[in-house]
């Protein structure tokens, strides 16, 4: 008979991933309209205004209308896989978030009972995040793939061909954030960041800064957008892997792709900018606040960083023109990786000399 | 309880099914994927008895056969690419140039 | 934690040479490239009298060691890549499109086959089997326009893939019966496992894994393809040093890490060796392309090889050793002839030879010693190197080998004696001589001598590589 | 008991994909069997108390092989129906000796072991497995690490050079 302990922590368990779940799968709703209306904004137009006020019901109008659209299978796809490639791209965004940290840990006063502010701590949670960040191409090349249509399988094969490219620079950032933190616990991380904003990775002088762009960088390319939305270019390629695809399955890409943006967004946060830390903790001041306090207080943090990262993306997403395929992979591996493997170099003689 | 030899058998599972598939298929990717089944075996047989014995040397092993796997499949396609634009073919019959 | 570094350093001028050819390939138009192939030579010098005042001992945690074993080895090994540098720049205007990593990845070759001397450990060992092996698909494929080259190169990974996967399976049995990788732990925890079923998964497999690397029954079927289909250098390449180092990694693991259980491995070996020889000089009779023929009897070769780790005796290991320096010479000396008639008259085939001793006396008399020296026939270094394994093998009461070795002995000169006599007696269809320069000239003289020398003074080799031999059974 | 129930839920699935790879008419569909196959295995490493070696297998087998593999069938075409393998007598001969070695495999097995002195890498120390495994690597095993990245970087040359195109002298 196992103990109460074990399954309350079991159901516990269930309970955070339905939350979770449940946050990821309404969050394009808010973030649609935030990206319309963001992109109304700099290019000097309204953006949505018609459906409720201030157009925020336009988010439930393009759900419906996505649900009620013919579902499209093209003739000579291949069936199986066609139905298949939509959830392959979003399982994967979806697991991502079982390493996530929200916040530290959270003591429910009275019962005196550690509720933990994350579905799981695991040892090699950086790993954990890449690979299963990794897993999402597949979606986009058996979606490419099975679409049968040529568009499609060279949009798959273009962002495929991308994702492989930066994900190495992307590695290389998370190799940097490992060694300045010297963990691969995405939460032993987050601690080691705290105590003020100076001590966030991205003011780890000097190689922070150079890890951030690298990551910020290679992870604009992993998500595909702008600059480097080249799957998706219209001019060239249709609308790169998704062209055959509508109604609910096209939601499913759409809803993999803003999910990915949450992801690398939280993970920026958790990586450079002390995740649910406040830039300034009352404690090295001598203030004692309460630790429920604290913990809320870092929960609102990390939800503000969060956001401002999304904007950011938002705002790049509306400025930047696209780059060409060249000029891409140039970028890629004769920049990017260069610059990461010698800034590996300096962080390790860092480590080895200033510890 | 979960013994040792639940895996060994595993292993042993995937690797007559991996020989098999290097044997009967024509098709050079399925053959390279069967080999990867092969290493895959090799791995896990390697993971168990490191796990049963409380060493370390066998999960370091495996760390090294994943990365010399990944750099061996590399070099096969490439060679597969190679053959391809030469030949038109990747099935191993129709490589047949050289007979005595 | 030990690292002596410093005992890397013959290995490290290799790889310092291997990396300079590559970054130069940068900024040089495409083309030959004869001085890359002196650099090489002149590499392989160099290190080879750094690697001779190297001192014994073991380096990075007991990992790598330097023991008289690998010395020799290595030498050899240098001694290949040498000859074969000289090889590609005779060869190297036969292909469109010539790519200087060629040399660079020769030396990564080299390196691989100086840290398979120097394993001491299964780790160690098979990270490095596998940078010879990767090279090496690379290589044969490496002329890429050539349909027989890509196909060859195909086989080649496919076949080697799967005896990776059959050695590693092996390994991983072997580390189950003793918890270790090291060669000397492995042999002392080897000891009370005689009927330990893991033991003989792993034996058997791991054998059968080395038995592939130097072209053995019942995985020689790569074997003639490969030779035919790669650039010729890399067939001399795979047919002497591909071979020399898979003998040092048997010696060091059957002989070293499993010899306590010789009783274990001694049926398997005793059956691969007869089955090679047989089948080896059998196959090698109708052969109408030479390079086919050399595969075949390199599969012969193998037979003898594997006679001599049967033995495993002090004989037995020093005449392997003694084997395998003649037949480098052997095969370096014919190929780098066969190289040069292929460059005026493209084509391997036996009866395009026909003639060879009135167009070119030094050519033909090269390829004749060599062949001669390979099938074993006195007073050449071949004599005295079957005469010491068939020696062995009945020192060691493995009488049916032994018979064996001296029928196929027989065979072999059969075969060998039907190119010399198309090269001889047969006239010629092109008369036109062949002209070989003068550096080539002395080479080839050079390594006639050799061969003679080893078979009428085999004394000052023989006295080196028994002594070598000694430290392994002491 | 839990455990077992995982174990034989992996085993069966991996067991099945795997046969899967090997039958399957389409090498699309084949890589997709041998994404399953692996990413059991990796389920499998971490029933071995391996984590690392899970996300590894996920990292560099499921992440970049297989995509590797998809690229190769792509980009020739050759997953279609244009290649048509033909039954072969060989089929049959390579089904019995496989098994053949299955049995001798199982049989083998069967009298074998575990005899050899135990180290001292109990659950309790590999509480921390990455950070142990990283110490071996760069401690005792620094020796194959450094070949292994040699071999990468022949591997990466060798790609380069066997596929990178000269100016249009290949078809394709």
């Amino acid at each position: 008979m196992p103990e109460l302990g074990l399954i309350i922590e079991v159901v516990l368990i269930f309970i955070k991933v339905y939350i979770v779940g449940m946050i990821l799968f309404m969050l394009p709703l808010p973030l649609t309209w935030l990206e319309r209306k963001v992109a109304g904004r700099i290019q000097v137009r309204l953006g949505p205004h018609r459906v409720g006020p201030k157009g925020l019901l336009q988010p439930f109008a393009d759900m419906v209308k996505l649900l009620l659209k013919e579902d499209i299978i093209p003739d000579k796809a291949d069936r199986f896989l066609f139905k298949l490639a939509p959830l392959l791209a979003m399982i994967p965004a979806f697991a991502v978030f079982v390493a996530i940290p929200v916040g530290d840990t959270f003591t429910i006063p009275g019962i005196d009972y550690v509720f933990k502010l994350y579905i799981s701590d695991m040892n090699v949670g950086v790993l954990y995040v890449l690979a299963i960040g990794g897993l999402g191409i597949y979606g986009i090349i058996f979606g490419g793939w099975a679409s049968n249509s040529k568009y499609s399988l060279l949009g798959g094969l273009r962002s495929a061909a991308q994702m492989i490219s930066y994900e190495v620079a992307l590695s290389f950032a998370a190799i940097g954030v490992v060694m300045m933190s010297n963990s691969l616990s995405l939460v032993e991380i987050v601690k080691s960041q705290g105590g003020g904003f100076w001590n966030w990775n991205l003011f780890y002088l000097p190689v922070g800064p150079v890890w951030f762009l690298i990551f910020f960088i290679a992870s604009l390319a992993e998500i595909n957008r702008i600059p480097f939305d080249l799957p998706e270019d219209e001019g060239t390629l249709g609308s790169g892997f998704h062209t055959e695809y509508s109604g609910m399955r096209f939601s499913f890409f759409m809803l993999a792709e803003y999910i990915a943006m949450v992801t690398i967004s939280v993970l920026a946060v958790v990586f450079f900018f002390g995740g649910w830390m406040p830039p300034i903790d009352p404690a090295t001041f001598g203030i004692k606040v309460p630790a429920q306090i604290m913990s809320v207080w870092g929960i609102g943090w990390f939800i503000a960083k969060v956001v401002v990262f999304i904007y950011i993306f938002m705002w790049i997403r509306f400025t930047l023109p696209r780059y060409r395929y060249d000029q891409l992979m140039t970028i890629g591996w004769k920049i990017l990786i260069p610059v990461s493997l010698i800034t590996v170099l300096v962080t390790g003689l860092m480590r080895i000399f200033l510890t | 309880m979960l013994t040792l030899t639940h895996f060994l058998i595993l292993s042993c599972i995937l690797f007559s099914i991996g020989v098999a598939g290097v044997m009967i298929r024509r098709n050079i990717i399925i053959v390279l994927m069967s080999l990867e089944l092969i290493f895959n075996a090799a791995n896990i047989s390697l993971a168990a008895f490191a796990y049963y014995l409380e060493s370390i040397t066998g999960t370091v092993f495996v760390v090294f056969n994943i990365t010399v796997a990944a750099a061996e499949v590399a070099v096969g396609l490439a060679i597969l690419v190679a053959v391809y634009r030469r030949r038109k073919t990747v099935l191993v019959d129709q490589l047949d140039e050289m007979r005595y | 934690m030990e690292m002596n570094i410093g005992r890397l350093i013959p290995e490290f001028i290799m790889l310092g040479g291997a990396f300079v050819l590559l970054i130069l390939e940068f900024f040089i138009p495409k083309g030959p490239r004869k001085w890359a192939g002196v650099f090489g030579i002149c590499l392989s010098v160099v290190t080879a009298v750094v690697l001779s005042t190297q001192g014994y001992g073991s380096a990075l945690s007991g990992l790598f060691i330097h023991d008289a074993i690998s010395l020799y080895f290595k030498l050899l090994f240098l001694l290949v890549t040498a000859l074969i540098f000289y090889m590609t720049i005779l060869y190297e205007k036969n292909i469109e499109n010539w790519r200087g990593e060629f040399y660079s990845l020769m030396l990564f070759c080299t390196v691989g086959f100086m840290f398979l001397a120097s394993s001491s450990d299964f780790i160690g060992f098979y990270v490095s089997l596998e940078l010879v092996a990767i090279t090496l698909y690379i290589l044969a494929t490496f002329t890429r326009e050539k349909s027989k080259s890509v196909e060859a190169g195909l086989k080649y990974i496919v076949t080697g893939a799967l005896s990776s996967g059959f050695l590693l399976y092996g390994i991983s049995f072997i580390y189950g019966t003793t918890g270790q990788t090291g060669f000397t732990e492995v042999a002392a925890l080897v000891i009370n496992n005689g009927g330990n079923g893991y033991l003989a998964i792993g034996l058997a497999l791991t054998v059968l894994g080395l038995t592939f690397k130097v072209s053995g029954m019942p995985f020689h079927v790569w074997a003639p393809d490969i030779y035919e289909g790669s650039p010729t250098p890399i067939t001399a390449l795979l047919a002497a040093g591909s071979k020399a180092a898979g003998f040092v990694v048997i010696i060091r693991i059957l002989l070293t890490a499993l010899g306590s259980v010789r009783a274990e491995w001694l049926v398997l070996v005793s059956v691969i060796s007869g089955a090679s020889l047989i089948f080896g000089n059998l196959a090698a009779m109708p052969q109408k392309n030479i390079k086919r023929m050399i595969a075949y009897a390199g599969v012969g070769s193998a037979g003898y090889l594997f006679m001599a780790v049967a033995a495993a005796s002090t004989l037995g290991t020093g005449a392997l050793m003694y084997y395998l320096t003649t037949y480098v010479f052997a095969i370096t000396g014919s190929f780098i002839a066969l190289v040069i008639f292929y460059n005026s008259e493209g084509s391997y085939t036996i009866e395009s030879l026909a003639g060879l001793a009135r167009r070119s006396p030094l050519l033909a008399i090269t390829i004749f010693i060599g062949f001669l020296s390979l099938a074993g026939v006195p007073p050449l270094g071949g004599f005295i190197a079957k005469f010491y394994i068939i020696a062995a093998a009945v020192q060691q009461g493995l009488w049916a080998l032994a018979v064996i070795g001296v029928l196929m002995a027989v065979v072999a000169m059969y075969y060998f004696l039907i190119v010399i006599r198309s090269m001889y007696l047969r006239p010629a269809i092109n008369t036109e001589k062949i002209r070989v320069d003068n550096y080539t000239r002395i080479l080839l003289y050079g390594i006639n001598a050799v061969t003679v020398l080893l078979g009428m003074y085999p004394g000052p080799l023989t006295d080196w590589v028994m002594a070598i031999a000694d430290t392994l059974f002491v | 008991m839990i455990e077992q129930i995982f174990f034989y839920i992996f085993a069966i699935i991996a067991v099945v994909s795997a046969i899967a790879v090997v039958t399957s008419k389409s090498p699309i569909h084949s890589a997709i069997a041998l994404i399953i196959t692996l990413l059991q295995v990796a389920a499998i490493f971490i029933l071995l108390r391996s984590p690392f070696l899970a996300a590894v297998q996920v990292f560099v087998y499921v992440g970049a092989v297989v995509v590797l593999f998809l690229f190769a069938v792509m980009l020739l075409d050759l997953g279609g129906e244009k290649i048509k393998e033909q039954f072969h007598q060989q089929t049959v001969l390579g089904v019995i000796s496989s098994v053949g070695l299955f049995v001798v495999l199982l049989f083998m097995l069967s009298r074998g072991s575990l005899t050899a002195p135990t180290g001292g890498y109990t659950e309790a120390v590999l509480a921390k497995n990455t950070e142990v495994i990283g110490k071996v690597l760069f401690t005792k095993y620094i020796y194959p690490f450094e070949v292994v990245s040699l071999l990468l970087l022949v591997a990466l040359v060798g790609a380069v050079v066997l596929v990178l195109n000269q100016k249009g002298k290949d078809g394709v």
